[in-house]
């Protein structure tokens, strides 16, 4: 009963570890997806020649912080333009000609999206020959440090203490374990076991308790990454594409299993040194 | 063998439960220790496998102060001990087997061995039958008799029993002192605490008298 | 030492589900100020009378969904886009004429702002005389929809696993301690004493364990609440306003405290019941 | 006042603690228990005090068949006894003054004539010194006359006592008996368990003796 009880409590203990870990790598995967829709377009000279444009693609595409790029044709963006706002279409009809520069958009790689680096780049090649104008919005790109930042602060934040709050409720529970159990262990010493001998059942089991509770809450977990999009079913709607749950990651499933034998060991060995003393 | 020199014990401030104990039991005897309840004689005997630190005063056993043995190495000082508590200390969850195995179990004897030996001591306290019991399903005469039989499992050479025949009838009380006996003159030294007169008339070689703490006899019969 | 666990493991349930409580506060009043944002343009005739007006806009603003309404003459949309669109400045001034219609934009009460009837009420409009045509982002309200929903079905989904498992974890500890004291129930029933009497100090105690428990998490909360931006400070930058964090409201911490104090007695109750037998 | 009709009691398939006793136990009679260790004293007063149901048979005290009653009533029972039990049964997280004065606190007696009667109580197993220590800090001995002390203190009407003496040296031993004796002539029904022969040799009126469960000897002295 004790041991069952134990058992759920680090279970439970590293289920919320785990389900904020998972739910910290959804939330970077949407951040990684948000920041590459963060487009910066270059608008060109509209007497450029088919060669010095040519020339400033190549050299837009090959800066360090651009991962993609697009060449938009005063065509296409006259198309997009009526797309967008139909009502305004009689305007554009009414000038005869397409009032539209030809423009590259340039998708940025994900972890320079808001460096310093990249501003101080785009801004540079606002003054290169061939470009009339660089437009990227600083107030998303000031948006999307902000988010990243808040992210990960609450994670920072949330997950120190729940991972204290872990520490301490596993330690705790051995403790008791121990604790529950400390006349077997005063006998022991009297019949004349050795405190390795005596020490070896409790950190087996308190490893073996950290282990399984570890991985009893990694299958959980995965059970609920598995049925949860299911529950939500239909009503994802739009997001269905930007929600997509992921599991953790080997390696934090990994040292979510070492941390619970970790801790294991670690609560057994201090809450047994005080019955080893008479 | 066991040396007492001017041991006292103090729990709580003004009373001393042992005052100016200096006792000396030699290898192989036979001694008892008797006196009235709450006169100290589960505190001398708690001194003796250093249950209790004394206050003041040094116990020497084989030569050695047993004071100064690290708390890691005194498990080399009890397995030359048996000790029956006083409240028999059995573990519940385990059964009677493996209660009176622990003292074999942990010097690692190989299973056949230990389950011959676990199985003579049981006989010798008369609860062979009991073996596979839970000390919970046992009365508490035959429990007593599970810490008895644990006591003289691994043959110790220094046998400390606290009230061992408390919970026993006559007939079986004579029987348990008379295993004592044999035990100690295969060479161990025995030292029992009883209140029972009987037991001291009959088989007493020497008896210590406590009294408040204090030694106040000792005869030697 | 083992009420002193009981009040730790209760305190830290109750920290869980309050300061999941807070964050869905905060997410709901985010979604709220999200949905404020939500206009619905409705782009008037050209040649509307000012009288056929006014009349479109009581109509409009006399609507139950509708929360606030703001005109829009001609010159303010030209402005608007000329400031949006600086690149199109020529366009404009080579048309001469102002191409933009009036319009009056909606802002919806933040509730029904997804709801179908609001969209039925808007359809509906649109053959409205003086009405020429009426702009919302369909897409924009199905993702604020799906947000919405989101937020919600993760609060039922961890909500509900997270009550769960508090539910479990404390009425165990209370188990657990009625349980270490069976002896001593035991022994007070050998000398006469009614059930009532054994039962009385156990639902004190769970009683006081949950009570104590509830406040002291939601002192913890009230803390993190408070500390939480300060450590944030400035990375917060643009979000800072939209990120405001609140505590829970009233009736949330009474119903946390209520709760602690019903699973108390519960717990006590039905863990005693076994021990009250023989 | 007690009376056992065919009482059968068994825990574990083949063997029988109890097998069918048949005792009358008159009001005021003061009545020894007596059999070898494990013959079924314990089991047989657990019986009447409803730790455990017997197996067949009937238990009627004071005119009521103790079956019968439902759990919630039980206390109406126990209240009219004092039971001593052979573990002793103290709460150890009490002072001694508080577990002697847990019989009068559940009937809820007045503070001041419960410091009195808990006084009374202690002094007459010559424990009064120890009235606020704790059990923990009690020997043995000691702890067994607050059992005896608890057991007493609210005059039952029934005294049932295991082995209430065990724990005890001879001069106390019968200091004790002698107590309960005195509370026997005020009208109390007395059953005590013991191996003791000089206490039964001195004390019986009436002795049953117990062998593997069954009643071997019913003597009237
Ligand atoms: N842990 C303790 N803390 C405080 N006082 C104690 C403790 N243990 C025993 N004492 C006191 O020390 C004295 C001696 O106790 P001890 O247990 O040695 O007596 P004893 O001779 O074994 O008695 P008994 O025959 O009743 O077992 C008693 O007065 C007792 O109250
Ligand atoms: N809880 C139990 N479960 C199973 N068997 C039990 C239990 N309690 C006692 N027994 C068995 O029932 C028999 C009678 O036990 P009981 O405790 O009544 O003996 P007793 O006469 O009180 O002995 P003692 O003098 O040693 O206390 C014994 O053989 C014992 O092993
Ligand atoms: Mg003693
Ligand atoms: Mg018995």
């Amino acid at each position: 009963m004790r041991n069952f009880f134990s058992l759920t409590i680090i279970c439970l203990s590293f289920l919320i570890i785990g389900l904020f870990l998972s739910l910290s790598n959804n939330l970077q995967f949407l951040a990684r997806q948000l920041s590459e829709n963060l487009a910066v377009v270059f608008f060109l000279e509209k007497d450029l020649s088919p060669a010095a444009r040519t020339n400033v693609l190549e050299r837009i595409r090959s800066s360090p912080p651009v991962e993609q790029v697009r060449f938009v044709s005063p065509e296409d963006a006259l198309k997009r333009f009526r797309e967008r706002f139909p009502q305004l279409q009689d305007v554009v009809s009414d000038l005869g000609t397409n009032p539209f520069p030809a423009s590259v958009e340039v998708v940025l790689k994900d972890k320079t999206a808001s460096s310093p680096d990249t501003l101080q780049f785009m801004n540079s090649l606002r003054d290169f020959p061939g470009v009339e104008d660089v437009q990227f919005n600083r107030d998303w790109v000031e948006k999307m440090k902000s988010l990243s930042r808040l992210a990960r602060a609450v994670g920072y934040f949330l997950g120190g203490i729940l991972i204290l709050a872990s520490f301490f409720t596993i330690s705790n529970v051995i403790r008791l374990n121990v604790f529950a159990r400390r006349n077997e262990i005063e006998i022991l010493r009297f019949v004349g076991a050795t405190n390795t001998f005596i020490r070896m059942p409790f950190v087996i089991e308190g490893m073996a308790l950290g282990i399984l509770g570890s991985l009893l809450s990694l299958a959980l977990i995965y059970g609920v990454i598995r049925v949860f999009p299911l529950y939500l079913g239909a009503s994802l709607g739009a997001l269905q594409d930007i929600v997509n749950f992921r599991f953790l990651t080997l390696g934090q499933s990994l040292s979510l299993v070492f941390g619970g034998a970790l801790m294991g060991l670690l609560g057994s060995l201090s809450s047994l040194s005080r019955f080893l003393k008479i | 063998m066991i040396e007492l020199y001017h041991v006292w014990k103090q729990y709580q401030k003004p009373s001393w439960a042992l005052s100016d104990i200096t006792l000396q039991v030699k290898k192989a005897e036979f001694c008892f220790v008797t006196g009235p309840s709450g006169s100290g004689k589960t505190t001398l005997l708690k001194t003796l496998f250093r249950e209790l630190y004394p206050t003041h005063g040094q116990i020497i056993i084989a030569g050695k102060n047993i004071q100064r043995i690290p708390s890691s190495k005194i498990y080399e000082l009890r397995r030359q001990m048996g000790i029956v508590f006083q409240d028999f200390r059995l573990i519940f969850h385990k059964r009677v087997f493996e209660n009176v195995g622990l003292p074999l179990e942990v010097v690692g004897l190989p299973r056949k061995e230990l389950r011959r030996k676990v199985f003579n001591a049981l006989r010798m306290v008369n609860l062979h039958h009991k073996i596979w019991e839970f000390p919970s399903g046992l009365s508490y005469g035959e429990q007593q008799r599970v810490a008895i039989a644990r006591a003289v499992v691994n043959n110790p050479s220094i046998i400390l029993a606290d009230e061992p025949t408390g919970n026993l009838d006559t007939e079986l009380a004579f029987e348990i002192i008379a295993l004592f006996r044999e035990i100690n003159r295969q060479g161990a030294t025995v030292i029992i605490c009883t209140h029972d007169k009987e037991i001291i008339r009959r088989f007493a070689d020497r008896a210590v008298f406590l009294h408040s703490g204090k030694l106040i006899g000792k005869e030697t019969f």
